[in-house]
């Protein structure tokens, strides 16, 4: 029992890793609605920049909010230099271009920084909470900021007129320069915004699974099952998403299925899950009146 | 041939035909009077490209033996390819070096898929497959593959070295085992059963796997404790080693751990796992650690580390890959050295299979080089030693088959 | 002076032209119907005005030129739009349609007053404030459609066949509102319509546009007594 | 171009491929192999994602499975090479039926995600430990070299392996394409054009949408897997990491650099996938990949449209000019 509940606390850590980059990719999504494969890549080239600043001498929560700047800037640039050429190209030469970004980031990283595994600072206690075994305090902590992301996200698309204009966008670019909203920034934005929550998970999965350039190879697969699982719309999907990939997998492998199956199977239910309910637990069913 | 005649046969021989008659100079494709063409692929792109690395030492090698004259007054051309870690693409890569860059032989091609993929072929074509770098048992077969020979200790050996030093220190095992899901990973779980032999089935308690695709062991390492385990056996990859060595320190399982040598590093395994949570740790090793302190005054290292710092700048120092790839091609260097003019494919084999206790610097005290007609494993040896908490210390004989 | 004034425009899809050196004028204030048959080029007179296809010419509001910019400059000068098809945000709810009509005003008690001015022409849509966009019936979403351009406080409102798909009495009812509009607020309308019994009816003055000219323009009345247009489109 | 021109262009190209491994190294032959055999798996993919419009990110597990069909068909039970190619054609149609029975029901990012799990999954799959006995598990399979038949050695046609090899692959390929461009070309075609664009104008239109998509997938998978085959026959070995997710994702940037629903677009496609990861290995030994993204960025801001679409409007002008 012991050692049951141990699984699904450390599936719950794990899960919170997917949540958090499973967040980056409902941000993108929001606005353009695409998945951008490249987001974990993103992700992980912002961190070791932070891993540069940290090292050069820098506190961490400075290093911490120039990085999130950095990542958002990054974003915005590769929107505008990158994406925006193919704007109107079919939708899977934008993914091949994502392809392309994923591997570009991948090689240039493991060029600049070697492919030796590099420890990230947490800014949370080493000792473990209340002296458990079970998570440490980092993984909790991680948890508690991936939230706080959530529910700034979710203020910021349901409460903001920039939050809703970015929704607007991603839904109807026609419609909505005919209000005002200029789309291309507003693409933009959104590109920041995703790199800019990807670099936050990036620097909470770090201290986790260490920092190295292929660290995001797994992760950003389960990131996309749990997005889709929640529901791609929705940021409180996406971190639920997240949790259910993660407990599955840990009680899958432990006892149900071995662990060399676990991510097949794994996959398989949330595809069987979402082949019953294509929206997942948020997504919102879209009934429109032709 | 005492004759009067010799030495005018001998400069109408020189005069007339090729040079290899004189001084037996022989040469087959990829080698000449100024040059010797080497082949290699290795994983510059794709999910293995942190071992890309160990080409790229190779290459910086052989550069600074260029700068220094090179070998018997030849220049070494090392070509070195990309195969993405890709057999298809390591054959049609090495199929390129033989057919089209006509090298002499290839080098140190690296991953046991890899270079199953091109094992008939080159021996097929009797073209050199020199020290391939992956740890599979299999490359010591010169019987039915003359033209294939490995380098490093094999997997399997290091795991029954393990299975006895288990047997001996503890009477009352129960042996959890990680491994990564591939060949790598099996080869060792493979020796240890060896090892254990009719104990095995009741010595191992648990043996769980991961997928380089997971993001973290900590499930893994859960079960392991769960099964109740005393000695973890820890066969992975550096990244996924030390979370391993981290998450049972965490959750407060305190077994004898048992790590494989491809993640003994100090700076790449040990540091990022915590080395107060490293403490106690066995492994075997046969190279000299960068990252172990005993070793910071040590000359071999010392010009190592030089001749990192002026060839391969960008190179990891902390990678213990970069130790690799300057051992392998030091030994290479001295087959070359030892073939003179005569560098036939033959006499390459012939050669890198009459090494007697050649020993290389950068290879820990008591390791050394053998190989003969039919011992085609180079090194064999391995040293065990346990992590006090700063250093590798060294503890018992070196060991071998 | 004009509100908007246009000289020869020209507009085209890729390769194929489809307005050939428009001229027209609408006053400030006033209520003007573009009338024309399907394919004359009514709808991308319209999105020529907003930027929306590739033009030539020159089109001036408030003096000013606005060809050749973007359509979110365009709109930001005061031209609302509601666009063939009403460009409804389907999967937003009926308040953040409207809320986005707003977009570029930031006062936010202003755009809370706006919102009650709407709902005191279209009070129906208070009552859906909540629902999503896309479910609300085709009438409701053409009410949405003109609130929306509303909240903009637009001085030139555009609307694109606003009358399409809607049952004759919702018609009436929407044009009424409408004229209402154009006099308290003195919001000027540029109508296009199939419709043209009820467009002439509602209008100032009229352009009558064939394959991509204007072939006819003058005062509504006229236009309604005029032989040709009588027989072609209103048929009597 | 005129009829006659664009058949005289259609018989040089026929020549040329004849032609080829009498010019050519071994080395090169094989090289060229393996385009024709990545060709065959890119008109596979393109029926689906290009033409269908059903994205797939997983496509390497079909070539994996008509690989491994191939091989332990060969290894296992000792059959010759040449019928493992229509066995793995067949094993793959009945595998992509099956997969494409519960894709109907996923559209969009979810058959993304699907296809992609898929993709993943298949390399862990080829190594699962009760399969090994047939699998080889991690050490995969090594396979014989066809030889070419010994009719033509007797009809004084001498030829080395290579060269056979790759007219074995010319004439799959020729085959598979003929078949693809009647296929597409036709009624079939049309129905999965007007899936694709018109889903629901289709269904109006007395389409049986859900039989043509499940049967696009598993064309499509015969395809590959005639392609994965071929491909197993050609590098003599098959393990589970030569069909990484990697090379799904290669596939698919082999058909939009190539030209989506183009049967052409399969060609360039392939020679793209073939030899530009080469030429970056050329340029750069310290991030190759960096500049093989370099080149797809490249390669998509020039051409949308892919090559196909290129070499399309290219040809439209030179046609114009030619009239004037």
């Amino acid at each position: 029992m012991d050692a049951f509940i141990h699984q699904v606390l450390s599936g719950l850590a794990t899960g919170g890793i997917y949540a958090s980059l499973a967040l980056a990719l409902v941000m993108i999504y929001q606005v353009t609605h695409l998945v951008n494969f490249a987001q974990g890549e993103m992700a992980m080239f912002s961190t070791y920049a932070a891993w540069s600043l940290i090292n050069a001498g820098m506190g961490y929560w400075p290093a911490f909010l120039l990085t999130v700047l950095f990542a958002f800037a990054l974003g915005v640039v590769i929107e505008r230099v990158v994406i925006r050429p193919v704007e109107d190209a079919p939708v899977l030469a934008i993914v091949v271009i994502f392809i392309a970004l994923l591997v570009i980031l991948n090689s240039a990283t493991g060029w600049i920084y070697s492919y030796t595994i590099k420890t990230f600072p947490s800014p949370f206690p080493k000792e473990p909470l209340f002296g458990n075994t079970y998570v440490s305090s980092h993984e909790l902590g991680a948890i508690g900021v991936t939230l706080v992301v959530l529910v700034l996200l979710y203020v910021f698309f349901r409460f903001t007129p920039l939050g809703l204009a970015m929704r607007a966008v991603a839904q109807n670019p026609e419609s909505s320069r005919l209000v005002g909203i200029r789309v291309g920034w507003m693409l933009a934005l959104g590109w920041g915004l995703a790199a800019a929550v990807g670099a936050v998970a990036g620097m909470m999965i770090a201290p986790i699974v260490y920092l190295d350039p292929n660290m995001m190879g797994g992760i950003l697969l389960y990131a996309f099952a749990a997005a889709l699982l929640g529901g791609i719309e929705s940021p409180f999907g996406a971190v639920l998403g997240g949790f259910v990939v993660g407990v599955l997998e840990n009680v899958l492998g432990a006892y149900v299925i071995g662990n060399d199956l676990k991510l097949s199977v794994a996959l398989g239910l949330i595809i069987g899950v979402l082949l019953v309910r294509p929206s997942g637990f948020f997504g919102r069913v879209h009934v429109t009146r032709v | 041939m005492k004759s009067k005649l010799v030495p005018i046969a001998a400069l109408l021989a020189a005069a007339l035909a090729s040079p290899a008659t004189l001084a037996q100079k022989k040469y087959d494709p990829g080698a000449s009077d100024t040059e010797i063409r080497i082949g290699n692929t290795n994983p510059y792109s794709g999910p293995a490209s942190a071992y890309g690395t160990i080409g790229k030492t190779i290459t910086a090698y052989f550069k600074m033996v260029d700068d220094q004259g090179g070998i018997n007054g030849r220049k070494i051309n090392f070509i070195s390819y990309d195969d993405a870690y890709s057999p298809p693409k390591t054959v049609e890569m090495v199929r390129k070096l033989v057919e089209q860059d006509n090298v002499l032989f290839v080098f140190q091609t690296l991953g046991t898929p890899s270079n199953t993929a091109i094992h008939k072929y080159m021996n097929m074509k009797k073209v050199p497959q020199l020290h391939v770098a992956t740890g599979a048992s299999k490359w010591n077969d010169p019987k039915n593959f003359p033209w294939t020979m490995g380098w490093q200790p094999n997997y399997q050996t290091e795991a029954r070295i393990y299975a006895k030093s288990i047997l001996q220190t503890k009477p009352d095992v129960k042996i959890g085992v990680l491994y990564q899901n591939d060949d790598y990973g099996k080869d060792y779980l493979k020796g240890l059963k060896d090892g254990l032999g009719d104990k095995a089935a009741k010595a191992i308690v648990a043996e769980v796997s991961y997928e380089v695709s997971d993001p973290t062991v900590d499930s893994q390492i859960v079960q392991l404790q769960a099964s109740g385990a005393n000695v973890f056996f820890n066969v992975g990859t550096p990244k996924f080693a030390a979370q391993a060595i981290r998450k049972a320190y965490d959750i407060g399982w305190k077994p004898v751990q048992y790590l494989n040598n491809v993640s003994s590093s100090i700076g790449a395994v040990l540091t990022p796992a915590g080395l107060e949570k490293s403490v106690g740790i066995i492994t075997t090793a046969y190279l000299k650690d960068y990252s172990d302190s005993q070793w910071a005054n040590d000359p071999a290292v010392k010009r190592w580390e030089s001749f990192m710092k002026k060839y391969y700048p960008t190179g990891d120092l902390n990678d213990s890959s970069n130790m690799y790839g300057y051992t392998v091609a030091r030994t290479l260097e001295q087959v070359l050295k030892q073939c003179g003019d005569n560098l036939t494919r033959e006499n390459v084999m012939k050669q890198a299979a009459s090494m007697k206790g050649q020993y290389i610097d950068t290879l820990l005290p008591g390791i050394t080089i053998t190989t003969s007609d039919n011992d085609y494993a180079p090194i064999e040896s391995v040293q065990m030693q346990r992590f006090n908490g700063k250093r590798w210390e060294r503890f018992g004989e070196v060991m071998g088959n | 002076m004009a509100l908007l004034e246009v000289k020869g425009l020209h507009a085209s899809y890729g390769p194929t032209r489809v307005l050939h050196g428009m001229n027209f004028a609408i006053d400030e204030g006033s209520i003007t119907a573009v009338l024309g048959a399907n394919g004359a080029g009514k709808t991308t007179t319209l999105r020529a005005l907003c930027g929306m296809v590739k033009t030539e010419g020159e089109v001036r509001f408030g003096g000013a030129r606005i060809d050749g910019r973007l359509t979110e400059d365009i709109v930001r000068l005061g031209i609302a739009h509601v666009p063939d098809g009403r460009g409804t945000f389907v999967n937003l709810t009926t308040e953040e349609n409207l809320r986005l009509g707003a977009y570029t005003h930031k006062d936010p008690a202003a755009v809370e007053s706006d919102l009650e001015r709407v709902f005191g022409y279209f009070p129906r849509l208070k009552e859906r404030l909540r629902q999503q966009a896309g479910t609300l019936s085709g009438g409701e979403q053409q009410m949405l459609a003109v609130s929306r351009a509303m909240m903009l406080r637009p001085r030139l409102l555009l609307l694109d066949e606003p009358s399409f798909g809607l049952a004759p009495l919702l018609v009436r009812e929407l044009f009424e509102i409408m004229r209402t509009v154009n006099q308290r607020e003195r919001v000027s309308i540029l109508l296009v319509e199939q419709n043209a019994a009820m467009a002439l009816d509602l209008a100032d003055h009229a352009y009558l546009i064939e394959t991509g000219r204007v072939v006819l323009s003058g005062p509504a009345d006229e236009i309604k007594r005029d032989d040709a247009v009588r027989r072609s489109y209103l048929g009597y | 171009m005129t009829r006659r021109a664009s058949i005289g262009v259609a018989v040089l190209l026929v020549i040329a491929c004849l032609l080829l491994p009498f010019v050519v190294s071994n080395y090169r032959t094989f090289q060229f192999t393996l385009v024709l055999v990545y060709a065959i798996a890119l008109l596979g993919l393109n029926i689906l994602t290009g033409y269908n419009g059903q994205i797939s990110l997983g496509h390497g597990a079909f070539y994996a499975i008509g690989a491994y069909t191939a091989a332990v068909l060969m290894d296992r039970l000792g059959a010759p090479y040449w019928a493992t190619v229509p066995a793995a054609g067949a094993v793959c149609l009945v595998a992509g039926f099956l997969f494409g029975l519960p894709a109907l029901r996923l559209e969009g990012l979810y058959l993304a995600l699907a296809t992609f799990a898929l993709g993943v999954s298949m390399p862990q799959l080829l190594k699962y430990h009760h399969l090994e006995k047939w699998t080889g598990g991690v050490q995969g399979i090594v396979i014989a070299k066809p030889e070419p038949p010994a009719f033509l050695h007797e009809a004084g046609l001498r030829m080395n392996s290579d060269q056979w090899l790759y007219f074995f692959a010319l004439t799959v390929a020729a085959v598979m394409f003929v078949l693809g461009w009647n296929l597409l070309r036709g009624r079939v075609g049309r129905a999965l054009i007007a899936i694709r664009d018109q889903h629901i104008a289709a269904e109006a239109m007395g389409i049986n949408s859900a039989l043509y998509k499940s049967l696009a997938f598993g064309v499509s998978a015969m395809y590959t897997g005639v392609a994965g085959a071929l491909g197993a026959i050609a590098v003599q070995y098959v393990a589970p990491d030569s069909f990484t997710i990697f090379l799904s994702l290669v596939f698919l940037v082999g058909i939009v650099v190539g030209g989506l629903a183009s049967i052409s677009g399969a060609l360039y496609g392939a020679l793209f996938i073939q030899f530009v990861p080469n030429v970056a290995d050329e340029i750069s030994k310290a991030a190759p990949w960096a500049i093989f993204g370099l080149f797809l960025i490249g390669f998509v801001y020039l051409m949308p449209t892919g090559v196909a679409g290129a070499v399309r409007m290219l040809l439209v002008r030179f046609t114009r000019k030619g009239a004037k």
